[in-house]
């Protein structure tokens, strides 16, 4: 069975790697197991300076997904660059940057950094922050904006670009065309729908954010129909994501249009799951017909 | 760490919505437990609690291959846990965090200070102490006389102080005006507990040294998410509550 | 423990009421209860004619939810009035008629219908439904095609109308503040998300309509978010609804900033669930400390 | 309709993947029941499954208060039923739709027709005909040796045939060729099977008069959500499979 997939910068052995943010950059979950197993590693998002992040809770439970507003924490870029890549790079899997800001300015600064380095492979361009010049729309919410920090960042790198995509947005095909337009390499989507938890004994939202970006299996629904219906719009590869749990919804991914898959909440139920999944997914793959990966992909679009 | 499944050995209430739980589990690993640790709990297989539950180590029996958490039936995941008998197998990542550094201080008698959940951890923490012959006096607070748990376990290692806040049981108050009133004399305090408590008891004892054991919501409980951080002394940086804590020397946090 | 609530047109013994489209018009249900209970019901949408609806499969469950395309099957405004109404009628309880269309002269034709009866309280105009002449976008998403929308079913109104936003935009508030300014009496949030689910056997779409609304759990913290958006943008009153299956639930949208709770796909899951909420909201409210529900609207917010 | 909770007697695995449940219940609602009824059962009291599973009623005992169920581990839902242990309270709709109206038919010979999850109703509905002194003779069909089950219990109520898609056991090929091999001769047809079994059927007898009971995906089960439709003869409007069926005259509906 093979499970290998190439894309644009990644030559992946198998399609699971683990999703921004919920994997750090990798040092805890290798107690778990060889990272090596990985088809890649999608790094915590990196800003210009460092940041401290919201504050607590930062985290909620809800039925079948949480909430988390970590708020961007994370060390800056060049202190990733110097402590956290070198750690990575002993292992053979390909590292994605996830890149994140407040401004174009900050993400082209960020983006540039990362040329100095070649323990990258490729750039998550992270357009689901708030846009502080514009008075806090997120640059993923407005074709406009999502075209432009697009067009920016791919002049400013060296490393194929993947845009995440925001879900909360009335028009996902809309924004994917841009970015696709504006240079974008591929996609990576979904990023967390925004919801709310109240707290009962204290009559207030339970995040000291207020708001939190919904994951996990609730969300699945949701990233199927938006990578389905991108699929058939844009010509750029997708790396799909949101609620995957089991080899058959990484199977689903595929079908519905992703030519990779990454994992995030369901690490922290089970930190084990990535390759878990990875070695079961041949059994899985071949329980539904398939002889490799790639001939899963977009399958659902054949009908 | 490791992620592994013990099996639910006995389970009991001992106080009210408080549960004690026995696991049956490879005794190598209960060997490494430092006090203070704690284990990282998976509800259940179904999707419906995508993260677990964090809840200290109360105690230790690596000749039995037992080890003890005590919990308090709280929100949905704590109470589907409850409900679990005898004989089920039950996912833990253990150990997780960093527990009370009692091998590299050099102390006569140590003041163990806990509130409601806060008080198992200081359980296993008396009779490590103890085993290195060190005088323990245990203060521990309740809400009510119905909520009390373990005292009989403490005096038998010390000197122990049960204060309820309704006063049904014991001291009337908080953990605090019992050490007011006790004048109690000691090298260290090891306090845990809801974090107003444990300002109180920063506050009160300022002049003396002391660690404290925090909590904080968690996703990963493995360092990896950065949901519970707590800041830093100088509020300049995050420490981890998972990862760094949940036991920090009072100097290193500000809580 | 007094559980009223006085809404536009509608004079609530307690602010419980099933979900348009989950509890047709309350003749299956009352096998299992004396719809008396109820605050009130919202029954399914009327169109201007008979619509048979999507072809099955309509239905998928997901984590915590479930996916719906039934297509608005429905007898037609005229028969819901001549066969429908009256049967609800003999209960105590207030109706809420659900008003769908493909365009505007569609909707102006049903609200102006139900003139004709007067055992109706108040409208809840759905503008979910997609605008076949707009070229498929829904109402719900363009906030001048809501007011316009909003305008023109209040003058054709005899009853209140609460209007049904979708969440499926990128700004809620700005839609919702647009239907207010069209002289809404209400809203009424959350309708589903779009989302689908891929049949792995078949290889296809699970449902026959490719999309479907996803609603249950899952989809509570958008719910929430939203209506605690909202109430702080606007002064009309909300109609709560999305994953409600406890009377926790129904405190943590009362507290978001709903004055009335509707319930749906937990109808599915136990039949009896309005009910068994009715009767569990005194002793829920109180143990949080509320006399009443009155004192729980909006409780969130005043911290 | 009711909603209530049976305990699980007995549960037993009686061919590949298919579990037979026996559940004890309140006999007074188990005499109201009709061959070709189905129960609505609820997976667990967890939000992860907010959709019942419709479950045709196998065979029921009022004498014993038992009820029969008998279903294969399909997807999530079933796999987790099947798990469930004796003495394990499951949450049911009960009775669900309308059956074969056998006491209005006055017929002597029927053949009942059932493809894999489709032959548990056919048992009972045998039975009853039985009683009424109607012949009984039973075609079903399974994919393979391992799925094939009830044989014997058909055979003490008249003929039975069995066919299996792969021939390792009984007749090779589907329950029409079993019926076109057998010039079987009867007054009226039951079916019970998938959509394409149930075409074949009414296609192939044509010039019979025939009941079959369809399958879709539910979501309410009692008529209120429009989930279950079946488009009526002339396709001008739909009926509800959980309310107007599962069991339909074939001149009812388009299939
Ligand atoms: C290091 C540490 C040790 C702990 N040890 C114990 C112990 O020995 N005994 C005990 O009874 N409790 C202990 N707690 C608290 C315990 O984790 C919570 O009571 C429990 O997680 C609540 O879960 P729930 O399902 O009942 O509540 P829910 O409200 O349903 O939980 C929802 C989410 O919130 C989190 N959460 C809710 N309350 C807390 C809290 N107080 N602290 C951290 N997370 C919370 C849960 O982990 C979960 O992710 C400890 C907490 C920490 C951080
Ligand atoms: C009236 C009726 C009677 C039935 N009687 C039996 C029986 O006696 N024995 C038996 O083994 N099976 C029977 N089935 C089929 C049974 O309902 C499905 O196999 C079961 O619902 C699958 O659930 P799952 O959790 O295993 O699958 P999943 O794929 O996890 O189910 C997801 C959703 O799809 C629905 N679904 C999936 N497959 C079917 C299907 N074939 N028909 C209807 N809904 C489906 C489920 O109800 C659920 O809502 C009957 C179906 C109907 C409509
Ligand atoms: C705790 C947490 C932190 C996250 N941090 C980031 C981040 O820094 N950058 C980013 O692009 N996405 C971040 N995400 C979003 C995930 O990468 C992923 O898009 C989303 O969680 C959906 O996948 P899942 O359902 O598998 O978790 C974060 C998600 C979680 C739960
Ligand atoms: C089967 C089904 C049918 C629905 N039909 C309608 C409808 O006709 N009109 C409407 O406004 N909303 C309809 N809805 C949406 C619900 O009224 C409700 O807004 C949504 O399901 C969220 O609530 P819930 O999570 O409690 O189900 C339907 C939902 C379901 C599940
Ligand atoms: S819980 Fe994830 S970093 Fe502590
Ligand atoms: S399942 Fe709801 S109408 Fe049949």
């Amino acid at each position: 069975m093979s499970l290998d997939v190439q894309l644009p910068g990644l030559n992946l052995k198998n399609p699971i790697m683990p999703a921004s943010g919920c994997f750090s950059f990798g040092r805890e979950y290798s107690q778990f197991y060889d990272l090596s197993e990985l088809g890649a590693v999608i790094i915590k998002a990196a800003t210009k300076h460092q940041r401290l992040g919201n504050k607590t809770p930062r985290v909620a439970e809800t039925k079948s997904g949480m909430l988390n507003a970590i708020g961007l924490q994370n060390p800056g870029v060049s202190s990733i660059i110097a402590d956290e890549l070198p750690f990575l790079s002993q292992f053979q899997t390909s590292v994605i940057a996830n890149v994140a800001g407040s401004t174009v300015e900050e993400y082209e600064h960020v983006a540039r950094s990362f040329k100095d380095t070649s323990l990258i492979h490729a750039i998550e361009l992270n357009i689901s922050c708030p846009n502080v010049k514009e008075g806090g729309v997120q640059f993923g919410t407005d074709p406009e904006l999502a075209f432009e920090v697009t067009r920016r960042v791919k002049e400013q790198s060296n490393v194929p670009v993947y845009v995440k995509l925001s879900p909360n947005v009335s028009d996902i095909v809309e924004i994917a065309q841009a970015v696709e337009k504006a240079g974008a390499d591929g996609l990576s989507m979904i990023n967390t729908l925004t919801g709310m938890k109240i707290d009962l004994h204290k009559k207030q939202p339970l995040l000291a954010n207020q708001v939190g970006g919904l994951s996990g299996p609730a969300i699945k629904p949701v990233a199927i129909r938006m990578i389905y219906q991108v699929y058939q719009a844009v010509d750029i590869p997708i790396i799909g994501m949101g609620g995957v749990l089991t080899p058959e919804d990484v199977l689903e991914f595929l079908l519905a249009g992703a030519s990779a898959v990454a994992i995030g909440t369901a690490n922290f139920k089970n930190p084990m799951i990535c390759k878990e999944i990875i070695d079961a997914l041949p059994e899985t793959l071949s329980s539904y017909g398939f002889s490799s990966v790639k001939e899963a992909i977009g399958g659902a679009h054949n009908g | 760490m490791q992620k592994l499944k013990a099996t639910i050995r006995h389970s009991e209430i001992i106080a009210r919505d408080t549960v004690q739980f026995d696991l049956l589990i490879d005794p190598t690993i209960l060997k490494t437990i430092q006090p203070g640790q704690f284990v990282h709990v998976n509800i259940d297989d179904s999707s419906e609690h995508m993260l677990r539950r964090p809840i200290s180590i109360a105690d230790v029996k690596p000749d039995e291959s037992l080890l003890t958490l005590i919990f308090k039936q709280f929100g949905e995941g704590t109470k589907k846990l409850a409900q679990l008998k005898a004989e089920t197998p039950i996912d833990l990542l253990i150990p997780s965090g960093n527990g009370y550094p009692i091998d590299d201080l050099a102390i006569e008698h140590a003041l163990l200070i806990g509130g409601g959940i806060g008080v198992p951890p200081l359980y296993y923490l008396a009779k490590k102490l103890k085993e290195k012959n060190v005088k323990v006096t245990t203060v521990i607070g309740f809400q009510s006389a119905d909520d009390v748990f373990y005292e009989e376990a403490f005096l038998t290692l010390g000197d122990c102080f049960v204060a309820t806040d309704d006063g049904s049981y014991g001291y009337e108050g908080f953990v605090t005006d019992v050490m007011d009133q006790n004048k109690i004399d000691f090298d260290m305090y090891f306090a845990c507990g809801p974090n107003p408590m444990l300002r109180a008891v920063k506050y009160t004892l300022s002049d003396k040294e002391g660690y404290i054991s925090l909590e904080e919501r968690m996703g990963c409980g493995i360092g990896a998410c950065y949901a519970c951080v707590v800041p830093n002394r100088d509020e300049t940086a995050y420490k981890k509550v998972c990862h760094d804590g949940p036991v920090f020397h009072t100097s290193e946090v500000s809580i």
